[in-house]
């Protein structure tokens, strides 16, 4: 009845997207691609070393890395360890990939706690407004006053140090930011029209949160979890490294620079090592979601 | 006639980086008297902002100006640096922006900003020269209790209030011409009426040009001398007020006029004649008329090459090979 | 403008209250203190006897109230480690702490407030980019990582400065500029993103629109609103130094509160844990509800409401 | 006009607590005052009003998104509050002004139309895909923009979704609050065309919130103007458009600015005194910026008369009040 508009349907451009990412979002890629290692080398860490993480050998205590060798001409330096050893002669690289399993678990699961509880804030605070967002704010507020090390530190000493305990205080603790975001963010939403139009429809309050504005806060959760992410590994890193979080022997990476500690004059490369690790996998979250932050302003 | 206030030679203005550049304006020229309104109307995105803020010296700063000169009073603007540029700002060319609400910066108060502006242009000026040149501006835009407002902050005036304290602004160092964006959009329409009316009684008091920029036909009607109507980043037909809108020649401006809604004009509950398809994207090279595709007169030839303004008289032209001229010659301006 | 100050006081007293009795229940209800104070080894009856003494046997709604009743007035009860007043050892170690996150907000100030501004003022250009790589990697450095590397190179290959002590402000130039690495990266990022947004405002326009040359729009118009969001990164940052400097303080064995929790927790030292957690989270509020007056008072739409 | 009114608004009223300012006090704000409204089948209902004139807060209440605070709406004779959400919302349907924010942006446009039916359950897969495409051919939108997400449309495309989304579960009302006014002038003649051809065709009940006069005047049959909460004048359009008597509805009319360059612009009288909503003006309301206000207008609240199908809230055609102020004047 209408002569129907002739032109528009813009052509969403397929071929080259992902030349074109490259170019334009070297962070992104660069992130995705060290955390993809890193993933990977977690998973097939049996795969990747001979040696158990937790042998020791008295035999071969402190031995340099394979690069030492090569550089310093160290003569200690041998490719049976290329990563060297510990203070009882663990193999590092062992250690290395075995505690990328640590990180990324506590990593993901603490994550995914803290996205959960802070969603659960945000979103009401956000949706429902009025007395739920002044509780919701209170409760952020609160969240925000707790220093957070200090009390996993003394809940570490209270309920005992394992991962699971990591696990749940971090993902108990750090939920402000994914809280904070989504409030904002829903309470953008809700002012938005076709939420109106959902409930002229007499769609019930938990239909419009789940299928209007969920499915909108993806993006932005994922950026602020990926970065969150980054975050939870470095507690529990601090936390092992204090002593007070996963218990030794385990191969955390905390722990591995702890027990490098004492041997700081004689082992620097010990110190070295681990940190570098733990600083390449949190760089490469913060990359990823900074990526995906600009990717969504576009 | 004397020499034109402001003179814009082939203005073009280019936005963005080089593969995903947007040719916002390509190629106007105008001119405004002593005393005169020019307004440019389009729809959304036809390059009229970006004309305006062009002519400040303001563009953002992804955007680049180019052009065979823009001069006021004579002289040449166009080669200034930022800084010379500043100089003009606010003392001969001043600017109403749409959005009052925003406009004003929120921690200064009404004083102090209006002083400001006064101070920058007559470092010599005494405090008291410039409070009371605020004091008087207000009056002028309708403000009671001027000396008063003048501590308050501008989130206790309301939008209208707010727009008169940005044309008390903008009239502070008494400049030659206003650039006024959309000056009432924001507004509601008893408030736009009476902004409007205020414009125009100071237009007369102190003799000032002024280029109002607006999607809105009836305020052109209304204000205008001169009209320019622009359709992707061209002006594709210019006049006077009645030369424009009695005898409009080129079918994007009649199909304009036809598409709204007149009472007492359009026949009740008719079908408007509305147009079909939206404005062509501005990244891609424009070959042909920028209005081919949504003419109801278009012919296939009209796609091809530039289209050149023809210019019967000074200051009357239009940029089309198929213009309605003999129907207007006709209807004599009733349209219908 | 007061009863915006005072309304902001009592949420900050009602946050206060919340978390005295989380610290509460954390270290009474879930954990049993007297299995702690009586140490490995002990048998039930040595636990029964410290529960007496200590009066763990008492209802937890009344030990809450006269444990709160005494907090308030600044008696956090014995430390059991040290058998000295908890308040004492806290306040002793106070100022080392104090003036190592003042230096470190400092130091982190200095370096994040200019580089942010540069970034804002040119976006896109090669100092913004370099801001927000700076940011990023700062933000993935693991500060106790950081602080060893220091002692590596500025301590151990040098020997510029000393490993460990807090006893003169040479012992404290590394541990601040470590705690303040940590904190530099949001300083950065939220001043960065604050004054794009100032400088992208309608008014910045009106204000080039009046004539007013560039350092006049950026000090007076650009500056005055972006300083409102800095003041409240400031004082969150600080609040969250303060717990940081667990991690540092430890490193270089500095006599701080930082230190003093870690020896506390490790020695399951309840009431001086009690107490840290209180003094810091209260520091926290108080630092908070001091920028938002400042804040109010800043903005006149809060003012003259 | 014996049959039921398809909408009979009656003595609402809309009140919400406001914060003055930052964690200040709270007020109520009476947004929508006493209004009583009648629509009829196949009539269009246009409310007209400025910015905090409470237009639209009037007409999410006849939504029923937020329920008026007193006062009753009946929908085809039954009281509205005895219906269930979804049973009212099957009846009555929103149009919005902002096409950019009445779309999810993360749902297709075949998923946006089709909502409405899945929220009510209404047929299997196969009949909803055809109610689709049988709504898209009624608004004139082509078939291929089934999969396309809303920022891949023109503003007029993504109105017509909007439309089309209203319109698939056969309502009786659908009230559109300023359906034009975020689209550009040779847009918005497509969509007022479209809106008149529904209404004829599928036998629609309109009731359009607007401040755009011209609008009104050619698609609307009834008109209420709206002043602060308060309808001060409701006439059929013919007869407000040839004999406005609320020196509102006056200005209003004045104000509406024809493109003739021959007019200039009016000259309204009005006084530049805003008032605020939260703390209305005693007496009538518009007595602040009123042309011909005079001394009952500050102290009594205008009483509503009528004439010929005419209401009107205004002392100066009050005879009660005129002859006693004639009288008054007359002393002196």
């Amino acid at each position: 009845m209408q002569p129907s508009e002739p032109i528009p349907l813009r052509e969403t451009r397929r071929r080259g997207r992902l030349a074109r990412v490259i170019v334009e979002r070297p962070g992104l890629v660069l992130g995705m691609l060290i955390l993809g290692l890193i993933v990977l080398a977690a998973i097939f860490a049996p795969y990747l070393t001979p040696y158990d993480p937790y042998d020791q050998d008295i035999m071969s205590r402190r031995l340099p890395p394979v690069w030492n060798g090569w550089f310093l001409g160290d003569p200690q330096a041998t490719m049976a360890h290329p990563f060297g050893t510990d203070n009882v002669g663990r193999d590092y690289w062992a250690r290395l990939v075995y505690g990328a399993r640590i990180s990324l678990i506590v990593g993901f699961v603490s994550v995914a706690i803290s996205g959960f509880i802070g969603s659960v804030v945000g979103i009401s605070a956000g949706y429902f407004g009025g007395k739920v967002d002044l509780a919701a704010n209170f409760l952020i507020q609160t969240r925000l006053a707790v220093p957070v090390i200090l009390v996993a530190l003394a809940a570490v000493a209270a309920f005992g140090g394992s991962l699971q305990m990591i696990i749940l205080i971090a993902g108990l603790l750090l939920w402000d930011r994914a809280a904070v975001v989504t409030r904002t963010v829903t309470q953008q939403i809700a002012k938005r029209d076709f939420i109106k139009a959902a409930k002229a429809l007499g769609a019930s309050d938990l239909r419009i949160i789940l299928t209007e504005i969920l499915p909108n806060l993806a993006a932005p959760l994922a950026v602020i979890l990926t970065v969150e992410m980054g975050q939870v590994i470095l507690l529990e890193a601090s936390l092992s490294f204090l002593g007070l979080g996963i218990p030794p022997p385990a191969p955390s990476w905390g722990l591995m620079l702890a027990e490098a500690k004492e041997d700081i004059f004689f082992a620097p490369w010990a110190i070295a090592i681990p940190g570098a690790a733990l600083f390449l996998l949190v760089l490469s979250t913060s990359l990823v979601g900074d990526g995906l932050q600009k990717s969504r302003e576009r | 006639m004397t020499a034109p206030l402001l003179k814009v030679d082939d203005l073009h203005v280019r936005i963005g980086a080089r593969d995903r550049q947007v040719h916002a304006v390509r190629g106007i020229s105008f001119e405004i008297a002593r005393g005169e309104t020019l307004s440019i109307v389009g729809e959304s995105g036809c390059g009229k902002s970006m004309t305006s803020l062009a002519v400040m010296g303001l563009l953002p700063r992804t955007a680049r100006r180019e052009s065979h000169g823009i001069s006021i009073d004579g002289a040449r603007i166009d080669g200034l640096s930022d800084r010379a540029m500043s100089d003009l700002r606010g003392l001969k060319l001043a600017m109403i922006f749409q959005e009052p609400m925003t406009a004003l910066n929120p921690v200064y108060t009404i004083g102090n900003q209006l002083e400001e502006a006064y101070r920058r242009h007559n470092p010599a000026a005494a405090r008291g020269d410039a409070r009371a040149r605020a004091v008087y501006l207000l009056e002028k835009v309708g403000i009671t209790a001027a000396s008063e407002r003048l501590n308050q902050y501008p989130h206790q005036l309301s939008g209208g209030l707010r727009q008169r304290v940005m044309i008390a602004m903008a009239l502070m160092c008494g400049p030659d011409l206003i650039i006024a964006d959309e000056p009432t959009t924001a507004l509601d329409v008893t408030i736009q009426a009476q902004i409007l009316r205020l414009l125009r009684d100071l237009q007369t008091e102190f003799n000032l040009s002024i280029l109002l920029i607006t999607h809105d036909l009836g305020i052109v009607a209304r204000t205008a001398d001169k009209v320019a109507v622009m359709y992707a980043g061209e002006f594709v037909e210019t006049g006077t007020a009645r030369e424009v809108f009695n005898a409009p020649a080129h079918p994007y401006t009649r199909g304009l006029l036809a598409a709204i809604p007149v009472p007492g004009k359009t026949e009740r509950g008719g079908k408007l004649a509305a147009i079909p398809g939206t404005v062509p994207s501005l990244t891609d090279h424009l070959e042909g008329c920028s209005f081919f595709g949504r003419c109801s007169r278009a012919v296939p030839d009209c796609a091809l090459g530039h289209v050149a303004l023809t210019e019967p008289s000074a200051g009357r032209a239009w940029r089309c090979r198929r213009p309605y001229l003999e129907e207007a010659a006709h209807q004599g301006g009733a349209l219908s | 403008m007061m009863v915006y100050a005072l309304k902001r006081a009592v949420l900050g007293l009602a946050i206060m209250l919340t978390i005295s009795m989380a610290v509460f229940a954390l270290t009474n209800i879930a954990s049993d203190p007297a299995i702690a104070i009586a140490g490995e080894g002990a048998t039930a009856t040595d636990v029964e006897a410290v529960r007496q003494r200590y009066g763990f046997d008492r209802p937890v709604v009344e030990r809450y109230a006269e444990w709160l009743g005494h907090a308030v007035r600044g008696d956090f009860g014995m430390s059991y480690r040290q058998q000295r007043p908890v308040a004492r050892v806290v306040l002793e170690r106070f100022p080392v702490t104090f003036t190592l996150a003042c230096l470190a907000l400092g130091f982190s100030l200095a370096l994040a407030l200019p580089l942010a501004m540069f970034a804002a003022l040119w976006p896109n250009s090669m100092i913004d980019r370099f801001a927000v790589l700076t940011a990023l990697v700062a933000q993935a450095v693991p500060t106790f990582w950081l602080s060893l590397l220091g002692i590596l190179v500025f301590s151990v290959e040098l020997g510029w400065l000393p490993v460990s002590g807090s006893t003169s402000f040479v012992h404290y130039i590394l541990p601040a500029a470590c705690l303040g690495f940590f904190a530099m990266p949001a300083i950065l990022r939220l001043t960065r993103a604050g004054l794009l947004e100032v400088l992208e405002a309608d008014y910045i326009r009106t204000a080039r629109a009046k004539g007013l040359r560039t350092p006049t729009i950026l000090v007076k118009h650009a500056l005055r609103n972006a300083i409102i969001p800095v003041v409240s990164i400031a004082s969150v940052q600080f609040g969250y130094l303060l717990s940081g400097s667990v991690i540092v303080e430890t490193i270089f064995a500095m006599q701080g509160i930082g230190y003093l929790a870690w020896e506390s927790v490790s020695s399951a030292d309840l009431p001086v844990v009690q107490a840290l957690v209180l003094v810091t989270a209260f520091f926290y509020v108080l630092l908070t509800l001091f920028a938002d007056i400042l804040n109010a008072w800043l903005d006149p739409r809060i003012r003259i409401a | 006009m014996s049959a039921e009114p398809m909408i009979d608004v009656r003595r609402i009223n809309v009140t919400f607590s406001v914060s003055r300012g930052f964690m200040a006090g709270r007020k109520p704000l009476r947004a929508v005052q006493e209004v009583d409204l009648v629509a009829h089948a196949g009539e269009t209902l246009a409310i007209v009003g400025e910015s905090g004139s409470g237009k639209t807060t009037l007409a999410n209440a006849i939504l029923n998104i937020h329920p008026p605070t007193s006062g009753e709406i009946f929908l085809d004779g039954r009281a509205v509050r005895s219906l269930g959400r979804k049973e009212f919302a099957r009846q009555v349907q929103p149009v919005f002004q902002d096409p950019y924010s009445s779309l999810n942006p993360r749902r297709s446009v075949g998923a946006t139309i089709m909502q409405p039916l899945i929220v009510h359950g209404i047929g299997d897969h196969v009949e909803r895909e055809q109610k689709l495409l049988r709504i898209l051919d009624l608004v004139g939108l082509p078939r291929r923009v089934v999969n396309a997400l809303p920022h891949q449309l023109s503003g007029g495309q993504r109105q017509r979704v909007a439309i089309a989304r209203a319109l698939i579960i056969a309502p009786k009302l659908l009230v559109c609050d300023e359906p034009t006014s975020a689209l550009d002038v040779s847009v918005q003649a497509q969509i007022l065309n479209l809106l008149q051809d529904l209404r004829t065709e599928l036998g629609l009940t309109y009731i359009l919130i607007t401040h755009n006069l011209a609008v009104v005047e050619h698609i609307a049959s009834r008109v209420a103007v709206m002043y602060l909460g308060r309808i001060v004048e409701e006439a059929s359009v013919e007869d407000l458009f040839r004999a406005p008597k609320h020196p509102y509805t006056i200005a209003l009319l004045e104000s509406a600015l024809t493109p003739d360059p021959t007019l200039g612009l009016p000259d309204l009288g009005l006084s530049n005194v805003f008032p605020n909503p939260i703390d209305p003006p005693s007496g009538c309301h518009f007595h602040p910026r009123c042309n011909r206000t005079f001394a009952p207008c500050s102290r009594v609240a205008p009483r509503s008369i009528v004439s010929d199908g005419h209401r009107l809230e205004c002392h100066l055609y009050d005879p009660d009040i005129m002859s006693a102020h004639n009288a008054h004047s007359g002393d002196l």
